[in-house]
């Protein structure tokens, strides 16, 4: 028979530990490792049924619960007695403690007057202070300036700048690809120009064929506004654009 | 009211965060001596507890602030609900602000879960900053508390946080805490 | 003050626009012959030119404002605002401090638009530097960060940047999208 736990309600390992050290009356210097293994065992039997993501730190924990069972389980060996070996539940110990401790101090956080919740400043802002800034600009750290770097590598194939092209991939090649796929006429967007899980010389051929294109104005480049979709298509009259680069030599790649 | 006073007065009252006294010396290029008494004289101006908002001493420096007994009738103002922070943020901004500067790995060692998306959470409502870097191989970014997270929570400075309790043993307050449905804890099964 | 002056002062002093006679009614469940007293004892307490904000009547409510004649100092706060920037102008900064250097047309290339005006801000304000000149036809500039960028960002030096690696492992949905690693960072074939 055990309760029947919901683990949203936990923070994780070390908080379900806690929990029922607490609710089975266990002393914390003296846990009764079988109990506390079954029981925690238990639980997380119940998350697999519950087809919950079981998650590594509990799997972790419990792995650290069945190590100290099993030593305590060894019969005492007389020689280690004698130096005094540390109880195999210590180090437990004391992260239960010290992460009690940090459940407590974010408790009386949350007692705290907030800004917002408890409190309120004003919002004036003098007209006579020019607002020479716009609106949506911030204030700013590291975290944000880094974070601008990971957005735009996220939205763009950003390695083609450094690199010098050794593969023997050919842009003419994919010059002929990319009009292919325009061919029928429909717009098509820039991500979509590229590869299926593209190589590194892949991304940076097929992005000089379309350079290539762009400049040779054979495909046409549109983008609503900034950080926008870019859409390409072959300009309406782009009969003609079948059959130019198949020589190699007339792109200067080779 | 003093020509002194009125500036001081009025720059605490725009300026967007806390002002510190440093800064209205900068501003109106006087000594900290001429001005801190124009700021007791602000504080007996607008004392606790008896007007609708108190010059309030907070992250550094000074705000107007409402008195918190008010803020039942003032959340009225906003319709949206109060932010709320999740445990998890509370936690891993507990360890952060009694212990930066503080590592992922030693926050998630404390916490004993992941918590690389709590961690970006905060960084991005400005809580937290990046210190630096820690002198241990594969230099794991340093974390501490900003200003934002004093202000938010009305702290003067570090040393203003809740006292952090030792613990010898489990404490019964915290197990209210654990937040047990009723009916979580009245099931059995089999 | 009584309780009702408290609260009609705390709400107009936290109310994000005016608060007209209508609104704070409604707030406090009053008639306007209840509060017009209030607003008329509230705008004596808070007269023009005494102190340093005021009670306007302005756009048809009330709120607290500061003294036009204290302008010219106050223009100094929106100075000594910590620093800004637009969306466009972190991007840039964020693109040199991580790929310096860089040339103006491999900025504009990442970014997808026009970087001059960007630039130019960015330069003005000395978080920026020219390093030099690239080796190519026309001999374009060559940017890098300053010792002032360093000093806004708190970092000692460059390898205090967050690795993207790292930082991206904050949320690990992300890291599959990042094909970068701190080795291709910064480094430039000239």
């Amino acid at each position: 028979m055990s309760i029947k736990i919901h683990l949203d309600n936990f923070e994780g390992p070390l908080d379900l530990l806690l929990h029922l050290i607490k609710t089975h009356e266990m002393d914390i210097y003296d846990i009764p490792m079988v109990e506390i293994t079954e029981q925690y065992l238990g639980i997380i039997d119940q998350m697999k049924q519950l087809d919950l993501d079981v998650a590594g730190e509990f799997l972790l924990v419990a792995a650290t619960l069945i190590h100290i069972k099993s030593r305590l389980l060894l019969p005492l060996n007389e020689e280690l007695v004698e130096e005094e070996e540390e109880d195999p539940r210590a180090e437990l110990v004391r992260r239960l403690l010290e992460y009690q401790r940090y459940k407590a101090a974010a408790l009386s956080l949350e007692r705290l007057p907030q800004i917002a919740r408890d409190l309120f400043v004003n919002h004036f802002l003098a007209s006579e202070i020019p607002a020479d800034e716009a609106d949506d600009e911030v204030a700013v750290g590291i975290y944000q300036l880094a974070e601008a770097f990971h957005r735009l590598l996220k939205s763009a194939p950003t390695e083609v700048f450094h690199e010098v092209i050794r593969e023997p991939l050919s842009v003419a090649e994919y010059v002929q690809k990319l009009i292919e796929r325009l061919a029928d006429g429909t717009r098509r967007t820039f991500r979509e120009m590229f590869p299926q899980a593209p190589q590194r010389a892949e991304l940076v051929v097929t992005f000089l064929a379309m350079l290539e294109l762009v400049k040779m104005r054979r495909v046409k480049l549109e983008q609503a506004g900034e950080f926008s979709e870019i859409w390409l298509s072959l300009p309406a009259s782009g009969e003609q654009s079948a059959d130019i680069f198949r020589e190699e030599s007339a792109l200067d790649y080779g | 009211m003093d020509e002194l006073q009125r500036l001081v007065e009025a720059f605490i009252f725009a300026a967007e965060s806390p002002l510190s006294l440093d800064k209205l010396c900068q501003l109106l290029e006087r000594q900290r001596a001429d001005l801190r008494p124009v700021i007791e004289q602000l504080q007996r101006d607008y004392p606790p507890l008896q007007r609708g908002f108190f010059l309030a001493e907070v992250a550094g420096g000074y705000q107007f602030r409402t008195a918190s007994e008010l803020a039942p009738w003032l959340r009225k103002l906003s319709k949206e609900r109060p932010f709320r922070f999740s445990p998890a943020a509370l936690e891993t901004l507990a360890i952060i602000a009694y212990r930066q500067p503080i590592t992922r790995a030693e926050i998630e060692y404390l916490r004993g879960v992941d918590s690389g998306g709590v961690l970006k959470t905060l960084l991005e409502k400005s809580l937290l900053r990046i210190l630096g870097k820690k002198d241990l191989p594969g230099r794991p970014l340093l974390y501490g508390t900003s200003r934002q997270f004093l202000e938010l929570f009305g702290l003067r400075d570090l040393n203003d946080l809740p006292t952090l309790k030792e613990f010898s043993a489990l404490d019964p307050e915290l197990t209210e805490a654990v937040p047990l449905t009723s009916e979580a804890m009245g099931q059995v099964d089999g």
